[in-house]
């Protein structure tokens, strides 16, 4: 038996089980079929996507950044998509991935904030509450096969203390004080640890501000699937602020002298 | 007329001679002696150097270095057969190679030392071809194969430009090796020891050998023996320094001074 | 066996490949060869070329050599990384400074990077791809410094600076933030190690110590194990074993003889092999 | 998102979303005779990149209780909190902690009940007996577990585990003439060995490093002499018949 | 299941002070099947250097007559014996060699090298089964149960071990990798060599 | 090097002579002795090769000609005879230590070196429609196992060790003088003047540095042993053999 269950259902080799004897040979099942059961499509995979999501603490707060990007593979197709959206009064919730998941997420929450103020119990939805939330509800989507094909930030400032998690499709969790998704993960996360980690509480808003502006022009040198047109949200005591499109001075110029790939000298 | 027929080496004359062969033995004739005298115990071969001059380093022998032999007649072909020329020197490289060469490729098909008189063979269908096809000249060399095996034990073997080998009790080759011949039929005996047949070896040298005094500069020396302790042949191609004492132990050693310089 | 010269280099020998198709169809995959991971770096500054490695070689998970040299020698000033297959990277570079030798005895002249960088990409497209050698090639010749990538297909880049392997991305990001043209030898040498720790730091298939080595028109520095940010902390107990410790069944002392006779290794060989 | 290897790609493969990933890391357990130590490093990775240097793997579950878990972070720590939440109904009804071995089977249900969709973890249960004595309990992802005194699992479990067969269990050690090997280890032997187990895994496992958490049990009689050098001890709970919890953090290397 | 696991058996080898060790367990399987307990894996080179050969078995007598035959003809044409690094090379040239088919054999080093002041300077060395050279300072490594010794290894060694010291950190590390290893064991073999004198010893290990 | 079946002709033109001398090798001898001198003297800490470079006219550009040609960064080589064949010999040289660099990670020992020369010689004078290589070859290198040594190949292709030769015109004397001169423990100064002494016997016209070629092996230090190679694991063992520069040669003429 192969306790691994990373080779369950996958195609076995006969090096290993020489007979045969696995999988047990069952009976036909002659129950009722689902005529719609083969037209269930399962399985996904993200159309409209948005590239990576960039978030970390500082002194007063936690700051996010993400451009206004949603690609259609290779298209450049929406331009101008919020990406960082706000989420009760102390939260903000960025997602990469597929865009039209992310809207869902965005209903379901709406109708969870919906409820919480109807509740009028004095209770207002934090990020460690929205976070565990997101965590149940992406496992629960994952374990029915059916997942939400994004990977989400969740960021936020309350009675005075910082939060910042990731969650993603498969519902793995993980908190840090600097995070990064897509390709953030290979290119910002260096830049950012290198600025952020062990000096969290002495980060002032601007340096905060510097720090993910750097890692967002050096996204937009390397990652081809990104814009030079991006919002910064910040969450600190004086609340959420998810400030309107900007844009990052580039240089190219030394790109001048450069000739050709290889031999070639003009 | 003869000259027509002795430059295609590969085609008869009409007496039935192939000239090249007996030009080439013609050369061995003049080449430094070597003698090999089989003993019960042992087999042992001496040669005389011709390439002699005060201006040539011999320091790669003299420590031991060159156990693989001082690079002029005594060679090591395989740890149980060492090998002794006589002729044409960058020949004689040529075929010591291929010697080496075919005894590794035996040990890595059979998992067994070389029998002597298996690699003797294989060095003789080489030379032979060159006597028969290809146009080629034959090689310049004839070989004494002192060797040691489980099946025949110790063995001496001589070879010539022809092809053709044969086994010995005790011969020799090169530089008038008709007297040493006689020499040795004369002073053979079937049941020497290995040290009897170092005596013997010795003294005809001195015999043989044109200058009239005998030491290191111009003579090199080897015996196989077999060392029971690791049961294996031993091969031991002497060091300069070895043979003095070797000569001086039979008294043949020089009576001047000037080799003592060296 | 062919009677071939033992130093011919007759290529590469196929002989094995029917045996190993068999095995791999019965579903035997073949083992993973150790790979560099690696993070890899070059760079231009004023004077010239500063090339920058870490020195982790791993093997699937495992890291098979902790402090390895992925800098390797070309010629005199021209020194080329490896990442990928680390003995492609080894061989690919080992062969080409080889014709390199050849090539300066020939011409009688000092070679040139471009020399170099084309006979790698030719090598490398020739096998399209199967000799998994991506490489970093950075020196100074008449012309000037100059600087490649060359990728297992065989395509090059020629840029001011450059990464490669596992790590590139974390080292890119590096090198985008503060690379700057005609920098000081001193700036450019801190760059390079803080590209390099990016990938130690960030990437698992990179680690241990970082490797520079400065190239300009006059000399070369080799500046082996540069940084060491990865010493391993003293351990907090020591476990030697009392002698006896371990039981054993059978003992031969061979004593070697002072005076060293060659045996030569034939059938009956070292006691021991037939025991 | 892991980079697909380049031979996948060679013939037509299905897309098929795949459940399960890995995110390193190695844990162990060593129980002592009044006294258990359950430890993990605190990496969390995927593919070739850190996800964070600190995402705890050993958790809490009681004053006498320590789970800790190994191999996919999401199915990980969802599983843990099921776990909390039948402990905290058991204590609801019977107004005391579910006693080590309880648990043990608790968990061992719990794994089981997912056989056919298993959650893609190795657990070390670790943790002080209701007869005082140190016990580990380790399960396979799909539930068959077994007390042991020092059990190993995760990423690093093939380099760890033959290192505590020999420094725990002292095997293949011939003991010296006319004596015999402890049975059982004093706790600061335990520490160090813990402590140079994870070093070792460090240098040579590409997953595990930044950080270890280490949890002490200890039962009622156990004084704390000893314990007074240890670095970066911190106590979590005393109960009031003296069992106690600690735990501390070392620094691993962060590449 | 990989064609290096087809066989089974492991070789280690360690640097002390002044000396090396290489030991290799003596399984000959085929998959999970037990055939031999006394198969030969480490060989000698020459006095002061020996090879040890893990992996597919055919591969191992393959080899070891490959290297015997190329050692011989170099020692015969070059008159002196070869040096650890200089047949470590010779080792890695070769697999490479058959780069595209290759030998599934990942070989460990060990030996003593003359330094230029006539002295000897330990050298042990490992390579992939397609020659990528390790030279290490402390311990190599290879086999099946090279996780496991790689753990082991890495717990209890030390610089600067005197022989007997250095023969019971290698072998308690060989028989306690190699007993959480289903495809090695089943009896163990170490070599420690010195300057003057090459220690060899059969371990009393488990036989299951 | 025609093949037995590629070449025109496939039987030999150097042949036994019925007093069994090979006359091509004969005539082959006498082409080098037509050749400029050549000569080599061992010292005790190096080897000095210098060589005549006679040009036939003043026109001839005298820089190009390289008659002291480096074939690995530890072996030199100078040549009485014809040119054309040497810069054969020399290319094959260069390619047979590179070969063995491949195989074996360091460069090859003088003699072996040597022998393989010595070998493609050889069947120059055993092979199909081939006439004999027209040059005498002095080797100079230098190696661990043997340090300095000098050899000389001839066209038979038969070497030998030497501590001093002489080879091309006046080689005769040239052996002479050396062998009234030449002592065991020479150092590689004076060796270089007794060379310079030697060539200016049998020279024709004015010795300058534009008409001699010079080539010196000197035995590295303790120290640069210890160092190893430069460059790394992969670099190269620093050169023992190079070329005296043209003032070099200057400074030794005019003292």
């Amino acid at each position: 038996m192969d306790h691994f269950p990373t080779n369950w259902g996958r195609p076995r080799n006969d090096a290993f089980d020489a007979y045969a004897t696995y999988p047990i040979h069952q009976r036909p099942y002659n129950g009722p079929k689902d005529t719609f059961a083969d037209g269930v499509q399962r399985t996904q995979q993200p159309i409209v996507t948005g590239t990576s999501v960039l978030a970390i603490k500082y002194k007063d707060g936690v700051m996010m950044a993400a451009d206004n990007l949603a690609s259609y593979g290779s298209l450049a197709r929406f331009k101008d998509v919020q990406r960082l959206h706000q989420v009760g009064n102390y939260t903000v919730i960025g997602a990469g991935g597929d865009m039209s998941d992310f809207q869902y997420i965005q209903y379901i929450l709406e109708e969870l904030s919906i409820d919480e103020i109807s509740a009028q119990d004095g209770h207002e939805l934090g990020p460690i509450e929205i976070h565990e939330y997101m965590s149940q509800l992406m496992y629960a989507r994952r374990s029915k096969m059916n997942p939400l094909w994004n990977s989400l930030l969740i960021g936020g400032f309350k009675d005075g203390k910082r939060f910042l998690s990731y969650v993603d499709l498969l519902g793995t969790t993980y908190s840090a004080s600097t995070l990064a998704t897509g390709y953030g993960a290979f290119i910002a996360q260096p830049l950012l640890r290198k600025a952020v980690e062990g000096r969290e509480d002495v980060i002032t808003e601007e340096e905060a501000r510097k720090i993910l502006e750097d890692s967002m022009r050096v996204l937009f040198y390397r990652d081809a699937r990104s814009m030079n047109k991006f919002q910064i949200a910040t969450i600190s005591s004086a609340g959420v602020s998810i400030s309107d499109s900007m844009q990052l001075e580039t240089a190219w110029s030394f790109a001048e002298n450069i000739r050709g790939y290889g031999a070639q000298t003009q | 007329m003869a000259r027509r027929y002795d430059s295609r080496t590969t085609i008869f004359s009409p007496e039935g001679r192939l000239y090249q062969i007996e030009y080439a033995m013609e050369a061995i004739s003049h080449a430094g002696t070597v003698l090999g005298v089989l003993a019960k115990d042992g087999v042992v071969l001496a040669a005389e150097k011709r390439v002699t001059g005060k201006l040539l380093d011999l320091s790669s022998a003299k420590e031991g270095g060159g156990y693989g032999g001082s690079g002029e007649k005594m060679f090591l072909l395989n740890s149980n057969v060492i090998g002794g020329v006589a002729g044409i020197t960058s020949d004689a490289n040529s075929l010591v190679n291929y010697a080496r060469t075919v005894a590794q490729q035996h040990l890595l098909q059979y998992n067994d030392d070389i029998p002597v008189e298996l690699l003797a063979q294989r060095l003789c269908d080489m030379k032979q071809g060159y006597t028969q096809f290809g146009g080629l000249r034959p090689f310049g060399v004839s070989l004494l194969y002192a060797g040691y095996d489980p099946h025949y034990h110790f063995q001496l073997y001589h070879s010539d430009p022809s092809g053709n080998y044969s086994g010995w009790k005790a011969t020799c080759i090169g530089a008038n090796n008709g007297t040493a011949q006689s020499l040795l039929k004369q002073e053979y005996k079937d049941d020497l020891g290995v040290e009897e047949a170092i005596g013997l070896v010795l003294r005809v040298m001195s015999k043989t050998m044109d200058s009239t005094t005998l030491g290191s500069e111009k003579l090199e020396f080897a015996v196989l023996t077999y060392d029971e302790a690791a049961k294996a042949p031993k091969a031991k191609i002497y060091k300069p320094a070895e043979i003095d004492a070797l000569l001086r132990a039979e008294g043949l050693a020089k009576k001047d001074e000037d080799t003592e310089m060296k | 066996m062919s009677q071939q010269s033992a130093f011919s280099s007759p290529g590469f020998d196929f002989s094995n490949s029917v045996r190993n198709n068999f095995l791999q169809e019965k579903g035997m995959p073949l083992p993973k060869a150790t790979s560099t991971g690696t993070t890899i770096v070059g760079c231009l500054f004023k004077d010239g070329i500063i090339l920058g490695a870490d020195t982790r070689a791993t093997e699937g998970e495992i890291i098979a050599d902790k402090n390895c040299e992925k800098i390797h020698y070309i010629t005199e000033s021209i020194r080329c990384c490896g990442a990928g297959t680390a003995a492609d990277t080894e061989f690919t570079t080992a062969t080409i400074s080889s014709n390199m030798e050849l090539h300066s005895l020939s011409t009688g002249r000092k070679p040139r990077v471009v020399t170099v960088m084309t006979m790698l990409k030719q090598y490398l497209f020739q096998y399209q791809g199967h000799i998994g050698a991506a490489l970093v090639l950075g020196g100074v010749d008449s012309t000037g410094p100059h600087l490649f990538t060359i990728h297992p297909h065989g395509s090059t880049d020629k840029l001011p600076y450059v990464t490669m392997g596992s790590g590139s991305l974390a080292a890119m990001a590096v090198f985008e933030s503060s690379w700057k043209p005609n920098m000081e030898r001193s700036d450019a040498l801190a760059l390079v190690s803080a590209a390099v720790s990016a990938g130690i730091f960030n990437d698992l298939g990179s680690g241990s110590n970082v490797d520079a080595c400065i190239i300009t028109a006059t000399q070369t520095e080799m500046l082996r194990n540069f940084v060491k940010p990865n010493e391993r902390v003293e351990k907090e107990r020591h476990y030697t074993f009392r002698r006896g410790t371990t039981a054993w069944k059978s003992e031969n002392i061979r004593d070697l003889i002072v005076n060293e006779d060659i045996t030569l290794v034939g059938a009956t060989g070292d006691a021991m092999d037939t025991s | 998102m892991i980079m697909p290897d380049m031979d996948s790609l060679a013939h037509p493969q299905e897309r098929r979303f795949n459940p399960y990933t890995e995110n390193g890391g190695t844990i162990l357990a060593i129980a002592g005779a009044d006294f258990s130590v359950i430890a993990g490093d605190t990496r969390q990775s995927e593919g070739y990149s850190i996800q964070t240097r600190y995402a705890p793997k050993v958790f809490r579950l009681t004053d006498r209780a320590v789970l800790a878990v190994n191999g996919f972070a999401a199915d990980g720590n969802m599983f843990v909190k099921k776990v909390k939440q039948r402990l905290e109904w058991y204590h609801h009804a019977h107004a005391k902690d579910m006693p080590l071995r309880a648990i043990a089977r608790l968990i061992q249900t719990m794994l089981y009940a997912r056989r056919f969709f298993p959650y893609y973890v190795y657990n070390i249960l670790g943790g002080i007996e209701e007869d005082g004595t140190g016990a580990v309990y380790s399960f396979d992802p799909v539930g068959s577990y077994e007390r042991e005194a020092c059990r190993a699992a995760g990423a690093a479990q093939s380099l760890v585990q033959p290192f505590l067969d020999n420094q725990i269990y002292f095997k293949n050690q011939e003991a010296a003439q006319g004596t015999s090997h402890p049975s059982h280890l004093p706790l600061e032997t335990v520490l160090s060995i813990v402590i140079d187990s994870f070093t070792s895994a460090t240098e040579r496992h590409i997953e595990v490093g930044d950080g270890l958490e280490i949890f002490i049990a200890l039962s009622k009689g156990r004084t704390l002499q000893g314990m007074e050098s240890i670095r970066g001890l911190q106590e979590l709970t005393v109960t009031e018949d003296g069992e106690r919890l600690f735990v501390m953090r070392r620094d691993l290397k962060k590449d | 299941m990989s064609i290096m696991e087809y066989n089974g058996g492991s070789v280690i080898a360690m640097v002390g002070k002044d000396c090396v060790a290489i030991a290799s367990d003596l399984r000959l399987g085929s998959q999970a099947l037990g055939i031999s307990s006394n198969f030969q894996r480490i060989f000698p080179v020459t006095d002061r250097v020996y090879v040890g050969l893990p992996g597919l078995a055919t591969d191992v007598t393959t080899l070891r007559e490959r290297f015997r035959y190329r050692v011989n003809m170099y020692t015969i044409k070059e008159e002196r014996e070869i040096e650890p690094e200089t047949f470590a090379h010779l080792v890695s040239s070769t697999l490479y060699q058959h780069r595209f088919g290759p030998y599934f054999i990942e070989p460990v080093m060990a030996g003593l090298s003359k330094t230029p002041s006539g002295g000897f300077k330990p050298f042990i060395a490992a390579t992939d089964l397609i020659g990528c050279l390790n030279f290490a300072k402390d311990f190599v490594v290879a086999g099946t149960a090279s996780a496991k010794l790689f753990g082991v290894a890495e717990g209890l060694w030390e610089p600067d071990l005197e022989a007997e010291d250095l023969f019971e950190t290698i072998s308690q590390t060989l028989l306690n990798a190699v007993d959480r290893d289903a495809y090695s064991g089943w009896g163990a073999i170490v070599h420690v060599i010195t300057k003057d004198k090459i220690i060899t010893r059969t371990l009393k290990g488990r036989m299951d | 090097m025609a093949t037995a079946d590629g070449g025109a002709y496939s039987y030999s033109l150097t042949v036994f002579s019925p007093s069994g001398k090979l006359v091509q090798i004969e005539h082959a001898l006498a082409a080098v002795s037509q050749g400029t001198t050549s000569l080599g003297i061992k010292a005790s800490n190096g080897i000095v090769i210098a060589t005549e470079k006679k040009s036939s006219s003043i026109l001839i550009d005298d820089s190009m000609i390289e008659k002291v040609a480096v074939v690995c960064p530890n072996i030199g080589i100078v040549y009485s005879g014809m040119g054309p064949d040497f810069r054969v010999l020399i290319a094959r040289a260069r390619k047979s230590a590179q070969a063995y660099w491949k195989i074996y990670g360091e460069y090859p020992p003088t003699k072996v070196l040597t022998q393989e020369i010595a070998t493609v010689m050889q069947k120059a004078t055993q092979s199909g429609g081939v006439r004999p290589f027209g040059v005498s070859l002095l080797v100079a290198g230098w190696d661990t196992n043997r340090g300095p040594s000098l050899y000389q190949v001839d066209p038979s292709g038969s070497f030998w060790a030497w501590k001093a030769s002489a080879i091309g015109k006046n080689m005769v004397n040239a052996k002479t003088f050396l062998e009234k001169r030449y002592n065991d423990d020479i150092s590689l100064e004076d060796a270089i003047h007794t060379a310079l002494l030697t060539l200016k016997e049998g020279f024709e016209g004015q010795m300058t540095e534009k008409t001699i070629e010079i080539g010196v092996v000197t035995v590295p230090t303790l120290e640069e042993l210890e160092a190893g190679k430069i460059g790394g694991e992969t670099g190269r063992p620093k050169p023992t053999f190079r070329k005296l520069s043209e003032e070099e040669v200057r400074d030794y003429l005019a003292l």
